[in-house]
């Protein structure tokens, strides 16, 4: 019943103009095969499905399963990433690979790598490539660290939405400086998605509950024991977020008060 | 003449187009691009676009990633 | 359809003896007024309902609306509390009356506070009531601290089920020491819930994750700006805070790991 | 004669019953439980259980707690 | 000159009557042997020192150097504990074979574990031997878990000092709950002491920082990689966070304020 | 004597080729007066002294005492910061204001500020400052993120010392992100210090337990209670985090392990 | 002549230099930098830095910051 | 006779004291108790306490511990 009330609508969310129900944006990356990869993004609920862009296997593509055999642009929204490039130069190509890949749809994720070891983004490179890609008239979801002023800067450049870590890609170690996270929501115009580092349920739940429009994961259900039933929990656990979110919690106090009446005990 | 094709060097005939390459790779009916010397090729020019030696050209696809 | 595929029952809870599918249990005190509290209930999905037992306002009595016929005890098991009692002796003595008054069932929640600003329970006092209650045939859930010896000796006495506070009873700190709750639910053979201290959804994931059975709160949700939203969130919450326990989160780890695949980028 | 309910003195009839005190109160339907001086009566009792002079009644019923 | 401040005696603190300077306790397990023992309790300034109570080695007594030849009780207050014990019946028993080994020295260490693998103290035997060991003369310095009610009793029941647990015995997490240790801080009329589970300086200063009397600990400077080093950073740390209380923290801020003058800047 | 180990300079450290024994860097903002200000410096051990750059008072400049009368040049090593700077062009005027009024001494702490709520600075202006400083031969001391790429990028740059923040300045939060200070650490060549957040000793410890040369702090002094106090919790506190990282701490362990022998109790 | 010193106005003898500024203004013997029109002023330019009409002039010092 | 000590059975003399079995363990100087049937004997007695058939001795001291 609850969830049925979120499914009328009364509480979707806005990316480059376009209406999304689901706040849950999952990647594709490191299933078991492309059966699993289905199975647990249909688990998540996703509607925006992240792949990355790769030199076809020449010599095997006739027989290979397509990924996007198994995950049709029809049914979803899919979001190419720039993964593996280091300068804006490298981003930009790989983003018209994509949109030419993809008949011309002008979403991409937006990631420029400056740290082989963290894969933290380089701000200054991810900055240049969001300028120079708003302005061939892609939509730009970008990747980046948890600096306030550097995500201002990228909405300022055009960006549609941006995407603070939470903790390094894959690490699984949840939002390391979530009061960075509520800085960002404060300043932002644009959509804010926490987009990497998420572990498990809870920390969707708390990206959600620090007032971030939507959050993006890969490896957190990937690399669950059960991928699907954890996609499920994504699911939920975005949902729980954002619904706490709007309902207002309860300011934390330091001493107890008892829910129970104190007064009209039997003598 | 011969032609890079996502790294490999490859023996082609001259004045092959993007769409003849396709067809001697075999390539299936999957969603890709087409790149050559790092410029993308519309699927509109696959029919005139002719290669010519040592041209570099890459074949993309979708891949799973996060 | 991930919500119905737990609605199958393949993952119901069993407490003393009976079987229960919603693993949020709720407290009945704060609420504005008891429409609201009978639709936050609702929206909570929970199966069992906790009621302080408390003397009749004789004079406004006819009057007066009842709890009980806004929450039937048809449709929910009620679980009364022995809010307000500092020794074993007064514990036992209300649930005599509330096994009573609600005509012979035996579940009680056990609650001998022994200290008035943190209202933490009083060990020795709370283990005395569990055996004298186990004796005259109660089915016991007794609230306790987070100490997983006291927890097992309260297993021992043949408390039903253990729930140790994650933070005071009414401060929504959320689980202070996730550590010890670990310890209590790798240790107690019998049912563990965190009873008291959630105050936003990711707690109730988090209290879930550790693999408590359940979790029940009252102010978190009573106290926020909207209750029924927050008890909406806090069903989605417990919900996924299973899930992800079952499907078995991944490892965290200190350096990250890419989502896309490092090899075959265009060169 | 008198007794206390919920610690209130209350002049009441001699030989009165709890049924009867019931009445007297105009309680309402809703479930309740009864102690008298310390110890629940039970429903079954409520016809014959005479209340004497300086019993103490309790009235209880469920109320929202945590 | 700020260390030479404390010298001075202005904030030395009573235990049991007596006056001590160090604030400090430190134990002598897990060291690699007496010299680096000696060492690194000298190094920690510590003068109360703890040792355990068990079987001499009748064969190699004679030649095997002892303990107390390298920490003498003339310059050193010997803290003798019952760790091993998990009745009330076997501390006392401890206690009594540690008082006379120590001319009839009235402080003890009561330890009473409840759980072997989290050597958790068992509450109720504490309690019990608490009683007993305070009715036989002795001065206890009470081993309990950070649960402040139980805390409270053990006060009320003689204990000289309370000593939570800031985390397991040799585990070095760290204080697992400080909400707990500031309440026992504020309930508790005799010192409060944090006796285990710190892993390095600055968990030390954290629990002055709460308002502890003092800091018991062993294995943070037995295992550290120089022991003789953590034993001086140990010291510090002490002496920094009881210094740190007591000067009174600045309230913490959720936005920034600049240390230099906002006005005046050359325009 | 363990101060004194460390007064023989074998832990000294190095900036800009000079030589520091004090690892506490202190600002000399928000005090009381300046008697209250050189006080504190002075417990507090400090060797480098920042200060901020302004307009001289005109009218009142002969009658009011001057910060360096107090704080001599000659004694302390004096940091002037380009505090309430917004672009690389304001901040190299004031690094060229307090170079001609420190008669040359080529010491700049470059603060670039993007953001007027929190005082996070701009990393673009700050690179690009950093940039044109070094190559007018300042010495460049530099306030950033805890970005670690960012970090890297300042260094390769010619900064002589990289300070990310630990909080938002003057919010004494404490470290919001270890994780990414070590990372810092972890690459850069340059001394790392925390520069700002820190709220209280412990704070302190635990940046140098991280792994940082040093610390920068001013509020956190200043509007304690007690300001001198508060000056030697910290020396104390740095002193005591500096030698628990070189002591190398014990490995934190999920479960106990006890101090005192298993082995040898009395049947 | 007019010139602007710390963002006011002021009225100066014409010709003066920033020496005679610093007597002008009858500053103190501590550590100061002058700026004049964006640029510092060394100190050895003092005795002849002549100021002209318009002139910027900054006056600054150290304070208290962190 | 046989007494045990710190677990291990032990052939002494009759009527040995406390002093004795000292003695005859060839004890060390060090800080120690002496317990006997669990009962610790105080040191001034260890003169006259004689040891009976199948007595349970601990030699008790200190040692490293936390």
């Amino acid at each position: 019943m609850g969830t049925l009330a979120t499914r009328d609508g009364d509480d979707d969310w806005l990316l480059a103009g376009r209406r999304f129900h689901s706040r849950l944006l999952v990647g594709t990356g490191k299933y078991r095969d492309l059966e699993q990869t289905r199975d647990a993004v249909e688990a998540s609920g996703a509607e925006i499905v992240t792949v990355a862009i790769r030199r076809t296997n020449i010599g095997q593509d006739r027989e290979r399963p397509n990924l996007l055999d198994f995950l049709s642009p029809d049914r979803y929204t899919i979001l190419p990433n720039t993964a593996g490039c280091r300068t804006a130069e490298e981003a930009i190509r790989v983003a018209r690979q994509a949109r030419a890949l993809l008949d011309g749809a002008p979403l991409v994720k937006l990631e420029v790598v400056g740290d082989d070891l963290s894969l933290y983004p380089d701000g200054l490179e991810t900055l240049r490539a969001t300028e120079r890609l708003v302005a061939e008239g892609f939509w730009v979801l970008v990747y980046t660290t948890d600096d306030p002023v550097l995500a201002q800067r990228l909405a300022e450049a055009g960006a549609h939405a941006v995407m603070p870590l939470a903790a390094p890609i894959g690490s699984g170690l949840g939002i390391l400086n979530p009061h960075n996270i509520r800085l960002i929501v404060e300043r932002c115009r644009v959509p804010v998605l926490v987009d990497a580092g998420v572990g498990t349920a809870s920390d969707a739940a708390i990206a959600m509950e620090l007032g971030c429009e939507a959050v993006l994961m890969n490896t957190a259900i990937a690399s669950a024991r059960d991928p699907v039933l954890m996609a499920q929990a994504m699911r939920d656990a975005v949902i729980a977020g954002r619904r706490a979110y709007r309902a207002g919690r309860m300011a934390p106090k330091s001493h107890a008060s008892a829910s129970s009446p104190r007064r009209d005990t039997a003598a | 003449m011969r032609i890079i094709v996502n790294g490999e060097p490859r023996e082609v005939n001259a004045a092959l187009t993007v769409a003849g390459l396709i067809d001697v790779l075999a390539l299936g009916p999957g969603k890709r691009a087409i790149e050559c010397n790092g410029r993308v090729i519309p699927k509109s020019e696959y029919p005139e676009h002719q290669l010519g030696e040592g041209d570099v050209v890459e074949v993309i696809q979708a891949v799973g990633g996060g």
